[in-house]
């Protein structure tokens, strides 16, 4: 039987997006995935913070918000150096840009995959901290929501310092210094929801500022991810 | 089951004008022209650095052209070449931690969108001696295991054009006839490949000397660069 | 290629343009000095102290200039590929990078006798930190990454990243600033500023700028050697 | 004299702003002065040379 001609497949490329962030949520996930050291350096690093400043609870307290933000951030950081980097080293980055998902589908569902792998569990994570750090029992909630609101824009602006250094050896330390400056904005509003509401001040106006620069970060990480992204694979 | 003869449509057509290629402030390759129909198979020669694998990733759509005219198309209008290429490089795009068969069915996914026809897979992997490593994790593959399962992926996906850098690298002899086998028949279903590499494999085709168009020699004032 | 793109272009009419600039940097930074140590009254409140203003307000605009003038560069790099926006970004990232650290140690020197320490959290003082963390980004940047012609892009996408950022940090650091505002901090540019006081300041930000033109031509002038080794390099190399 | 270094106590401070900003914006230029010029007579030797060669 010969088919005079190739039929022509219809290409979903939503299959396989969902199929890319779910290989990527995996490989974090396993052996030598980035999600267990993260985390691992989110527990390590907060509980050295008592070690340094001394266990009165009343200290910890006041510093724990900002403590448990700037860990996360770091940790986020961190974890995302190897964000592009490990498909760009085996080869299949050049896969994923040739295919029909393209670009700008590799750098959502890589940066998708990041957060769903590596920020929500810090997210999850806090509140536990948070005891150790005597965190005010008000504050426990409030962490969680502007962890959620806020990790997205540390993921996207990452995505970005990722895509810069994917060439560069051992680019993590450029990295932390391109990505860390573009964090202060998330870091103050994150913090200062927190505090609001240890204080028992309403923490709404803080964490909506906070989803403002999450959203400004969706649109500045991605176009200048997919940009550096094509610059690092010509 | 007799696998349904695919063939690719006859009137696509790769056709470069006075191609020209600068990287880096030099230039790799200049006013280069070769035209390819369905069916032919283009062999990339010259010594390393001359820009073979920066022609294939120009073709591919990675590399921008510095000048002249390259295009895809098929019946006279432009092709997205995207959709209708397969290319291996010297890194295999294979991801140590997952078995050959998850990476198969990744590949499969993400190119087609599809899911894996597990024949296809099993008969791709006997083509190349891999049959009895699918479930095996990649990471304890040799380097010449992982080459030729990097090769399987021209069985698992049909596109018409394959751009293949280096493909016998790593490969043995009864390996390197199962590869000429597989180009052979592709070339047969009307497919077109452009292949760069050293040493020849036994299918005929054009050659291509990208020596030809490396810039002219230093001794001559035409050193184009805009820093010069 | 771009009319004005090649570099010997640009070596015309920077030589046209040197003396002019060199000229006006000299006649304004003179009289600026000038006014600001010997003819500008001292403040009521701070003394003498107050003349630190004279350097630190020009550099902080310095700084900020610079930055615009890499952002513009980048864009125009990024979109129209052209070679010497490219590097004109590299050229003019040292010079901001310096302004802005003379503004922050400018502001330290003023702080001291004013508050009593080098360092104080002030809204604008924390925003110029931050923008100096910027520029040490894209430096590194384009050091890091090898081949010229990308480290100019991806540092141009940084620079653009960059600028879009820096408004938002600007107000996150004044709304946590006010947030933390300790009960009475002066604020940086003093209560007001006497109409005496306005001249120094406004020959010494001329001059700064003058200085920008004349420092960005020797820079350019570089970086365009630099690549002018580079290639040649490249080609001893690839002639083979 | 001496009342003008003085500055009203705050000489050591108004001095150093000035000196060192001074410094830095010479410096700045003088070195890249100097290193432009330096690449030139190199990029000049490896001309003079291929021209030789060539």
């Amino acid at each position: 039987m010969v088919m005079t001609h190739l039929p022509k497949i219809n290409v979903s490329s939503a299959g396989a997006f969902w199929a890319l962030v779910r290989r990527d949520v995996h490989l974090a996930w396993a052996q030598g995935g980035a999600s267990t050291l993260t985390i691992g350096f989110f527990l390590i690093a907060v509980s050295l913070f008592p070690f340094g400043v001394g266990p009165e609870p009343q200290v910890l307290a006041r510093i724990a918000p900002g403590v448990l933000w700037v860990i996360a951030l770091l940790a986020c950081v961190i974890s995302l150096d190897r964000l592009y980097q490990a498909d760009f080293e085996d080869g299949s980055l050049d896969d994923l840009v040739l295919s029909p998902v393209g670009f700008l589908g590799v750098v959502c569902a890589k940066v998708l995959a990041h957060w769903l792998s590596t920020t929500l569990p810090l997210a999850v994570l806090a509140p536990f901290l948070g005891v150790m750090m005597n965190l005010n029992a008000d504050g426990f909630v409030v962490l969680i929501v502007s962890l959620l609101i806020g990790t997205p824009a540390l993921s996207l602006i990452g995505s970005v310092g990722a895509a810069l250094t994917v060439a560069v050896r051992r680019g993590g330390v450029l990295m932390s210094l391109i990505v860390l400056p573009l964090y202060v904005p998330t870091l103050i509003f994150g913090v200062g929801a927190v505090d609001a509401a240890v204080n028992l001040v309403d923490p709404l106006p803080h964490l909506a500022l906070l989803g403002a620069v999450s959203l400004m970060a969706i649109v500045a990480g991605i176009w200048a991810s997919v940009m550096a992204l094509k610059l690092a694979m010509e | 089951m007799n696998k349904a003869v695919l063939r690719y449509s006859d009137d696509t057509q790769i056709m470069a004008e006075a191609l020209t290629c600068r990287r880096g402030g030099r230039t790799v390759f200049a006013n280069m022209s070769f035209t390819l129909s369905a069916g032919s198979y283009l062999c990339l020669r010259g010594r390393n650095g001359a820009g073979k694998s920066t022609l294939l990733r120009l073709i591919a759509g990675l590399v921008p052209q510095s000048d002249g005219k390259f295009v895809v198309q098929a019946g006279g209008q432009a092709l997205d070449i995207k959709s209708s290429l397969l290319m291996v490089g010297h890194l295999n795009g294979l991801k140590p931690a997952l078995t050959l068969r998850d990476n198969a069915a990744m590949f499969q996914k993400v190119m087609t969108g599809q899911n894996l026809d597990q024949a296809v897979l099993q008969a791709a992997a006997k083509r190349f001696a891999l049959a009895h490593l699918l479930d095996q994790p990649v990471q304890y593959f040799s380097s010449g295991q992982r080459h030729r399962s990097a090769l399987m992926r021209f069985e698992l996906v049909s596109r018409q054009i394959w751009l293949m850098d280096e493909p016998t690298v790593g490969l043995d002899s009864d390996n390197r006839q199962a590869l000429a086998v597989m180009m052979q028949s592709h070339l047969e279903r009307g497919g077109i490949i452009i292949s760069a590499t050293h040493d020849p494999i036994d299918v005929e085709g054009i050659e291509l000397n990208l020596d030809d168009f490396a810039p002219k020699q230093i001794g001559q004032n035409s050193l184009e660069s805009e820093w010069l | 290629m771009h009319r004005f793109a090649n570099p010997a272009q640009f070596n015309r009419l920077a030589d046209s343009v040197m003396p002019w600039a060199f000229s006006v940097m000299v006649l304004t930074l003179a009289s600026g000095l000038y006014f600001a140590l010997f003819d500008s009254p001292a403040d009521y409140q701070q003394g003498e102290s107050v003349r630190i203003m004279y350097m630190h307000v020009p550099a902080a605009w310095m700084g900020m200039f610079v930055y615009m003038v890499m952002a513009v560069a980048s864009f125009t790099a990024l979109v129209w590929r052209h070679p010497l926006a490219l590097i004109a970004g590299k050229a003019a990232a040292p010079i901001g990078a310096m302004f802005t650290a003379l503004a922050l140690i400018t502001g330290a020197l003023w702080g001291k006798p004013m508050w009593g320490t080098y360092w104080v959290w002030d809204g604008r003082l924390t925003s110029v930190l931050v923008q100096f963390f910027l520029y040490l980004g894209y430096m590194a940047l384009w050091q890091a990454v090898e081949d010229d012609e990308k480290a100019g892009r991806a540092a141009s996408i940084l620079a653009l990243v960059g600028v879009v950022n820096i408004p938002i940090i600007k107000f996150s650091v004044d709304w946590w600033n006010t947030l933390h505002q300790p009960a009475s901090v002066m604020r940086l540019d003093g209560p007001t500023i006497h109409s005496d006081m306005l001249w120094p300041l406004l020959l010494v930000a001329v001059g700064y700028q003058a200085y920008f033109v004349v420092a960005f031509i020797w820079r350019m002038r570089l970086e365009i050697n630099l690549r002018k080794l580079s290639v040649m390099r490249m080609n001893e190399v690839a002639g083979g | 004299m001496t009342e003008f270094l003085n500055m009203g106590g705050y000489g050591a401070f108004v001095w150093t702003a000035y000196g060192l900003s001074a410094i830095s914006l010479v410096t700045l230029v003088l070195r890249s002065r100097a290193r432009a010029n330096a690449v030139l007579l190199q990029v000049d030797a490896m001309r003079r040379r291929r021209k030789e060669e060539g």
